[in-house]
């Protein structure tokens, strides 16, 4: 069996305001980027803002994902905002 | 080959391995980029660079792939630093070399604008006591669409 | 600043020029030509470079001049060797450096685009014992026309 | 009085096939590049090919010229290959 949970993790200004670096969710069926994302905004606080008017990005297993994304157990989904390297 | 590092790197020595790559290499291009004063805020005196393991590395094989499919490339180096950086430090070299110069200079050029807006890295400028995460630039969303 | 000179030159040392042009740089890019092993002959194994001395070193000030009114400058280099060249030998060097890398890029490529059509400059292949005066290429003019 | 005399300069391929690399001529009144062009061409041989199928660059004192650009006392003109370098 693989591993039933699903690894969050969160990075730069989302990282700071969650106070979050990382976290653990049991994984469900036909779950979706778009659905954790709104699981984790009903959280409230500074959550909100994950479904609020600044954009974020979303990475499943390291490549970029869309809402429609499909999650699945041992997954890993990062979110964070728009990028500023350079 | 890609390096994401803490450490600072020698542009001369990057230049000499790209230049190393052969008979058939007639053109080398380098781009550097650097901690400037001012930024979102002014009288910068600062960065910390903060990425995505794994994933950052991915990206920019990525661009370095697709560059090689669109022009002539011979070699191509990327280094980015992360974590803190001080005012004109080197944060990113970008070396690419090819037969050709028109080449070499459209791929160093792609690579650079496309890491900006789809490589997993963030900036927050440090001011004194201020710290500000970097927003990401309309510009350079532009500009990395500009490429097709 | 212009160098016409048989002399070889050394690009890390260049660039840590352009880098310390003070806290608003933010982009150095580098151009470096190189002598490849397949010109207008194949195997070649050198060149000879004569130039109109005098008129290059104007013909090139003219075009860093137009180039900095055109993109913002802060800086700009350039170096061409004259002379008996080898294999891999490097040829030219331009080095441009910017508060932003789109500017240091263009900077750079059009000064390179415009010396290789406008600047006195004419280079013989050697290739054994044959020689052979370079052709002007059709397509580094339409490529210096690009430019408008 | 100034120097009645016209210094002609040849580089790269021309240098080699006239055998010259640079000769002094006296200036004549209203004289142009393309009146000295046809001059020159006119004493035959390798010289021909100065208005031949080949296209020849012209420099007056250092900038490039037209066949008007006029030619006075003292000036320096150059005659030369469509240029190759970097």
């Amino acid at each position: 069996m693989t591993d039933a949970t699903l690894t969050i993790r969160f990075f730069a200004r989302l990282r700071e305001e969650l106070g979050t670096e990382s976290l653990q969710l049991p994984a469900t069926p036909d779950q979706t980027v778009g659905g954790l994302l709104a699981e984790l905004a009903s959280r409230g606080g500074s959550w909100a803002q994950l479904q609020g008017d600044q954009p974020v990005m979303v990475a499943v297993n390291q490549a970029m994902a869309r809402p429609s994304t499909p999650v699945n157990a041992g997954d890993e989904v990062a979110f964070f905002p728009p990028v500023t390297g350079g | 080959m890609i390096s994401i590092q803490t450490a600072d790197f020698d542009v001369g020595t990057e230049y000499q391995s790209l230049r190393a790559s052969g008979a058939g290499t007639g053109a080398v291009v380098t781009f550097s980029g650097l901690v400037r004063d001012s930024g979102d805020l002014s009288g910068v005196t600062g960065l910390f660079l903060e990425h995505y393991p794994g994933m950052t590395e991915q990206v920019i094989q990525g661009l370095i792939d697709e560059a090689s499919q669109r022009w002539h490339v011979r070699q191509a180096r990327v280094i980015h630093r992360v974590g803190r950086l001080a005012l004109s430090d080197q944060i990113v070299f970008v070396g690419v070399c090819s037969a050709h110069r028109g080449d070499a200079f459209e791929a160093c050029a792609f690579i650079m604008d496309a890491l900006k807006t789809t490589a997993p890295f963030w900036k927050k400028e440090i001011s004194g006591d201020d710290e500000h995460w970097v927003e990401q630039k309309t510009s350079d969303v532009e500009r990395s669409q500009t490429w097709g």
